[in-house]
């Protein structure tokens, strides 16, 4: 329970005061729309008034917590998961698209991240250019990415896919390069006493090594995914998704509707960032790392 | 049943009820068409999706199909459901603005994407720079909505008379707060919402067999849509995935596109394209074709279609 | 005819493969390091010709590298004023203001532990979040103009550089801190010259993701609303007209001035960690 | 001689919570030290021979008995500068030349450039470094970083040097040598040292004074004042004298120690 | 006794070729390790004991000469697995428990499960762990780690045990334990060692033969035979003849030695 107290306390005081801040950001920001209908319609407001209308706008330009926590309620639990209008619908399609990025960049990354580590050759030529694919502003050209895919018969899920995936295999390749690299000499010589194989030395020490910054890098490479998800979903036609909902509520000025998927995806970041923690603590526990 | 997909140039609203009505109500199954309707949005291109092969036919604007034409993407327009043109611009009335003279050194926002030629056109033909100044109209690339008019960032707005305009209103300006400047009034009208196919399909018989049946039930589908507004809209808000568009402004909407395809039987009027193209020609130093363009259009599907 | 062009390409490249085998034999020979990627690069750019010319793709859907070399050449004027409007004003003010500001907020919160407890996780939190949503909230707040695009630069650089200088103000060793204790050091005088030196590989760490962050907050945000330059306008702008030669131009402009900018924050490292071994050897 | 002790400790207890129950790192410790003293700390690992030596620098708080330096409390002794404190470890700042290493405790008490500059020269030379101190530490080897931190330790000119293994990292030749530089500049100065190690010869070689600990709880079983003459060449340890002392030491450590 | 030694090694030189210039990492080193033997390479940093050990097990290639391994190029030998080495850190996998990282070369060479768990348990009670095979190393001490790692290399079965400074890190007292462990173990298997240490006792102590080594080239000063009974008890290191030797040592170690 203290301990509980220890981690937590310090968290839900920042939290209080990050909502503390919100709302009255909220009402320096909505202030100047509330004057300027009241002026409008010719009332004058008072300072309560003033207030209660800047947490309750219909299209804020900063919906109050409230608001959003109210949008989220009603289009979560009161809704059914298969409605249109439902975030959980929404949630999952963007979910299916993150994880099959994730799971392609993740092995996309793994192999590289074998080949720069056993290829000099590969070393020296790939790894500066891994580096350089990440000027690119694939989040700029991902509306061309989908047309191109398109062209060659891949749709739908796939090219979100894709450009989740060209986002989330690089903190893979580089954490991994690190770790297969990790073991130090000492042990490779060890392994070379026992005259073992190239693959025994893999499986039996290179890999084992790398496995704690590998899952330090799936936890940056799922977060990034979901990045690369949204972001490819806004050029598929805003369909549905996270990311389209984004859209949508940008295209119509609904700002509580984009805060709402904006909270969303970042609950959804969450609790993907966490779930490979668990399965880390989980493997930690297997492999005999947890103390 | 034949397989066609047709590209939209914006996301799923009753501003294509005509397709979506058709396939709702089966006329196109009638003609035995299997057709998919993939949304726009505003980062497709969809002239750079037909180019691709990602659709066999796409609703486009004629100033963007004509561009794309001269860049080696042989559009071309086989049928009109839209008459008119339903763009313009809206601007603040406290700006001071009355008429077009008064934009000089006022702010404007404006579409890009392939949306910005009509008013590349219009100003061009004004005489007005784009590139700001005391003399010109500085320009601003509006994104996906209506703010920057409702923030003060912008003195005027882009809008469609069926769409951005009512946002403004609904988010509490009134009309007599508001200015607008229709393109048709103002003589800049360009062709929107035409059907564009690549050249090469129309050498295929069997293809061409299929576009006019496919020209045939989508003008079903909008004179339909035009009798029942109120029905074509909800047909709209069911398919529409994201689940963000309202019915009360999705029957508004419908009840402003009739008017824009009023008058339109889905063959294009040579006189339209004529002044399109030379509304595109007349761009001064800049202008956004430069030179006539030859077999843009046809009356082929149209005449098949509609006898 | 077409199948000769693939072929060749094809050739070409196996070819630069081999002596980039070769050449990495002997990885400390002088230049062995600019020469193997520079020739891989070549090699990847006429595979890139062969291909687009030898299956005929459409020049609005992929252009051949020639093509975009002849836009650089011809648009170099247009390049360079959206380079400015998006990299010079948007993306390095964004930067400079972001980081800055995650560096004077991690020494504020360094006295405090119970805020350091309360505010990491929040931050590895925010650092996570798909910030890039923001973007078009951020346009509606900061106007059309760069500074919006700076705003958007700031959020995204600030929570993971706030992390990483939390986490390198920790990363002097405790038998240093003691040794500070024995001298009597005032608390200032131990982060001055003690913990920030040694927080510089984290410090730096932080300001290297940030360069590619920078970059694409700045770039991406055009998308929301901009002046008609920039970078992410000219994409935007010239995918609608099919000009993708254009295009391709200004992606190659950002790459270059991504890798530049991630360069030079990684010579300053070396310069101000000189002493670390990573940087040592 | 009714000096006062340099350090005195009484019934000093240090008790750390741990997530698996308390860890008695010292209990009940009694001891004098006297100024000019050479103490060694000898005994096996987890015996508290570091704990004790961080108490009285003030680096850990006792939760139990006193202790006194100076006749000050060490947070007072602390602040006024009276330890030079020597790690295991050379610890020096990777970023800082040797001479910036052994300038750095100068600066923090404020001296004037020329002055460090004089000191740094001085210590440099002590420890036979003169001409190194534009290196990097990483450019010299581990005895020459060892020498440089005893440098840092000697430029700040505590009367109280604390030393906790500050050879433990050395090859046997080297740490002789530094072990004869040690003594010496021992003589020369007659400051009073507080000093960790596991070399039972380099104890018995060193001292005036040997403290033996055992651990669980960490206790002082033994003190043996050592009977050498001030005067110790390296041949000494090869005197039945000197074996003698260290018989005894060893004595006294396999008696505390325990396997496993 | 015409033996053919185990190790021969003729004349030989290692370079290696660093940016500062090349160093003499080993010039012209002849000597013969006979089988049985335990020989103890002693000598100050850097002057080419983890080279040669590393020669020998073909771990590095030298640039001159020739050395064989029962007869065979250090290559065969290593592939005939002829060698366990030990380093001087335990090198144990931590995501392994002790009993599988003691299997670990045995999985490589490929016996069934049974023989694995066989072969673990034997040796295991040989360093004295039995009952700690299914712990991690980080729950064993320091000393713990090192036998385990001691077993590992015995588990290999190697008739030529290579030890690279085993002990450095270990303190005293569990030091002389484990010496005298390697001793009794020794004197059992009759396996040849070859062993590198700092430690001039420990290298007494232990070996049959004693190769002093200096920096610089790397080159073998002096070869001492040691006429020490087989049998050696702890306190035979205050015995005369003990002291004499290491006085040798001492001698040939101080004059191959240089500071700066
Ligand atoms: N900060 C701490 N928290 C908990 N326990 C500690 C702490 N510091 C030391 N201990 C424990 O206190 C005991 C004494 O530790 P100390 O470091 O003084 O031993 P030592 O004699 O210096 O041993 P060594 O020779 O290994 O350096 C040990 O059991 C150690 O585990
Ligand atoms: N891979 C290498 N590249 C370059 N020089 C090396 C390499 N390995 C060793 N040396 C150099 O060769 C010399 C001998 O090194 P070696 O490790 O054999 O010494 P050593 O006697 O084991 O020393 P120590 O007692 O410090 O372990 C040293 O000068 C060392 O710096
Ligand atoms: C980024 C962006 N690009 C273009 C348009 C213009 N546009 C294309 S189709 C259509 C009809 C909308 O009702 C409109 C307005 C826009 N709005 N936003
Ligand atoms: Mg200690
Ligand atoms: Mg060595």
């Amino acid at each position: 329970m203290s301990r509980f107290l220890s981690h937590a306390l310090p968290i839900l005081t920042v939290v209080a005061l990050i909502v503390g801040l919100w709302y009255l950001a909220a009402i320096a920001l909505n202030a100047p729309w509330a004057r300027d209908q009241a002026t409008r319609a010719g009332v004058d407001l008072s300072a309560s008034e003033l207030v209660a209308d800047t947490w309750s706008q219909d299209k804020p330009k900063l919906p109050a917590p409230h608001q959003i926590a109210t949008e989220i309620w009603e289009t979560t639990a009161e809704k059914k998961i298969t409605s249109k209008r439902s975030l959980v619908y929404h949630g999952w399609i963007t979910l299916s698209a993150t994880l099959l990025g994730f799971v392609f960049g993740a092995g996309f990354g793994i192999l590289l991240a074998i080949g720069i580590v056993y290829n000099r050759a590969m070393d020296m030529s790939v790894m500066p250019w891994v580096i350089a694919s990440q000027a690119i502003p694939i989040l700029a050209i991902a509306p061309m990415i989908i047309v191109v895919l398109n062209a060659v018969g891949l749709s739908g899920l796939i090219p979100k896919a894709i450009i989740s995936m060209y986002l989330s295999f690089f903190p893979v390749v580089v954490g991994m390069v690190k770790g297969l690299r990790s073991p130090d000499a000492m042990l490779i010589d060890q392994m070379r006493t026992y005259s073992a194989s190239p693959a025994q030395t893999f499986w039996k020490l290179r890999f084992p090594s790398s496995v704690p910054y590998l899952f330090t890098s799936l936890k940056v490479a799922v977060a990034a995914s979901l990045v690369g998800a949204i972001v490819g979903e806004l050029p598929t036609g805003a369909v549905a998704g996270l990311g389209a909902r984004l859209l949508a509520g940008s295209y119509y000025g609904q700002t509580i509707q984009i805060w709402s998927a904006l909270i969303s995806a970042a609950a959804l970041a969450a609790c993907l960032v966490g779930i490979v923690g668990l399965v880390e603590r989980v493997v930690n526990k297997r492999m005999g790392f947890a103390r | 049943a034949d397989d066609l997909t047709l590209q939209l140039k914006w996301v799923t609203q009753s501003q294509f009820a005509g397709y979506y009505v058709a396939l709702d109500k089966g006329f196109y199954e009638e003609e035995d068409l299997n057709v998919t309707i993939q949304p726009g949005g505003p980062d497709i291109a969809p002239t750079q999706v037909i180019a691709g092969g990602g659709a066999d036919v796409t609703v486009e604007w004629m100033p963007a199909a004509l561009a794309a034409r001269e860049k080696g993407l042989p559009l071309v327009n086989i049928a009109q459901p839209f008459k008119s043109s339903g763009m313009m611009l809206t601007c603040r009335k406290d700006t001071g603005i009355a008429s077009p003279d008064d934009f000089a050194g006022k702010t404007l926002g404006v579409w890009f994407f392939g949306n910005e030629f009509p008013f590349l056109s219009w100003m061009s033909k004004l005489g007005l720079s784009t590139e700001g100044g005391d003399e010109g109209v500085t320009v601003l690339k509006q994104g996906f909505n209506v703010d920057p008019i409702l923030q003060g960032q912008a003195d005027c707005v882009s809008t469609m008379t069926y769409n951005e305009y009512w946002q403004i209103i609904d988010a509490g300006l009134t009309p007599d707060d508001l200015v607008v400047f229709k393109y048709e009034d103002q003589g800049v009208a360009t062709l929107e919402d035409g059907l564009y196919v690549l050249e090469e399909k129309l050498a295929d018989p069997a293809e061409v067999d299929k576009l006019v049946r496919f020209v045939r039930a989508s003008m079903k589908g909008w004179k339909y849509a035009e009798e029942n507004p109120d029905e074509a809209a909800m047909i709209v808000l069911d398919n529409d995935a994201t689940g963000a568009q309202t019915e009360e402004h999705q029957k508004r909407m419908m009840g402003e596109i009739a008017k824009l395809t009023a008058g339109s039987n889905g063959a294009l009027d040579p006189a339209d394209y004529e002044r399109t193209v030379e509304s595109l020609l007349s761009g001064g130093s800049d202008p956004v074709i430069t030179k006539a363009p030859e077999g843009a259009w046809t009356h082929d599907i149209t005449d098949a279609a509609l006898n | 005819m077409n199948g000769l062009i693939i072929l060749a390409a094809l050739l070409f490249w196996l070819a630069a493969w081999a002596v980039n085998v070769r050449l990495s034999k002997n990885p400390d020979k002088p230049g062995r390091r600019i020469i193997v990627p520079v020739l891989f690069g070549i090699a990847i750019i006429v595979l890139w010709e062969g291909l687009v010319r030898g299956l005929e793709v459409k020049a609005v859907l992929l252009p051949p590298p020639s093509a975009i070399v002849v836009a650089l050449g011809d648009k170099a004027g247009t390049l360079w004023i959206d380079f400015v409007q998006t990299f010079i004003k948007g993306a390095l003010t964004g930067y400079a203001i972001g980081c800055g500001a995650a560096f004077l907020t991690a020494i504020l919160i360094d006295r405090s532990p119970f805020l350091q407890r309360g505010l990491l996780p929040v931050g590895n939190f925010v650092a996570a979040l798909p910030i890039i949503g923001m973007a078009p909230i951020l346009v509606m707040w900061f106007g059309f103009d760069w500074q919006s695009k700076a705003a958007v630069v700031v959020v995204m650089c600030f929570f993971p550089m706030l992390v990483n200088t939390v986490q390198g103000l920790q990363q002097a060793d405790p038998m240093s801190r003691d040794l500070m204790r024995t001298y009597g050091a005032s608390y200032w005088q131990t982060l001055f010259k003690l913990r920030l030196p040694a927080a510089g590989p984290f410090i730096f760490n932080g300001l290297k993701i940030c360069t590619t962050l920078a970059l694409i907050g700045a770039i991406v945000a055009e998308f929301f609303g901009s002046p008609i330059k920039g970078m992410g306008f000219r994409i935007s702008t010239e995918v609608g007209r099919l000009s993708l030669d254009m295009v391709w131009a200004t992606i190659v402009v950002s790459a270059l001035a991504g890798t530049a900018f991630y360069g030079v924050v990684t010579l300053l490292e070396k310069a101000a960690t000189f002493w670390h071994p990573s940087q040592r050897r | 001689m009714t000096k006062t002790p340099v350090i005195a400790a009484r019934d000093l207890s240090l008790t750390f919570e741990t997530n698996d129950g308390p860890v008695h790192a010292l209990k009940d410790v009694t001891l004098d030290i006297e100024e000019g003293e050479f103490v060694s700390f000898i005994g096996p690992s987890g015996c508290g021979k570091t704990t004790f030596l961080r108490v009285i620098a003030d680096l850990e708080q006792p939760t139990g008995g006193t202790i006194t330096v100076n006749g000050q409390t060490p947070r007072q002794a602390r602040l006024a500068r009276a330890y030079g404190y020597v790690f295991q470890a050379a610890g020096l700042l990777p970023w800082r030349t040797i001479g910036r290493n052994i300038a750095l405790p100068l600066e923090i008490i404020g001296l004037s450039k020329e002055e460090q500059a004089e000191k740094v020269a001085q210590v440099l030379d002590l420890v036979d470094l003169s001409g190194f101190d534009k290196k990097y530490p990483w450019q010299l080897s581990g005895g020459m970083q060892q020498r440089a931190s005893i440098a840092r330790a000697l430029a700040f000119d505590a009367d109280i040097l604390l030393m906790d293994e500050p050879f433990g990292a050395l090859d046997e030749i080297v740490r002789d040598h530094l072990n004869e530089q040690l003594l010496a500049l021992w003589a020369r100065t007659g400051k009073t040292i507080g000093f960790v190690t596991h070399s039972i010869p380099e104890a018995v070689y060193l001292s005036t004074k040997i403290v033996v600990m055992s651990p669980r709880p960490g206790r002082v079983t033994d003190v043996i004042e050592s009977s050498l003459p001030k005067e110790r060449p390296l041949d000494i340890r090869e005197t039945p004298e000197f074996l003698e002392i260290a018989h005894r030491v060893r004595e006294g450590l396999r008696a505390g120690h325990s396997y496993d």
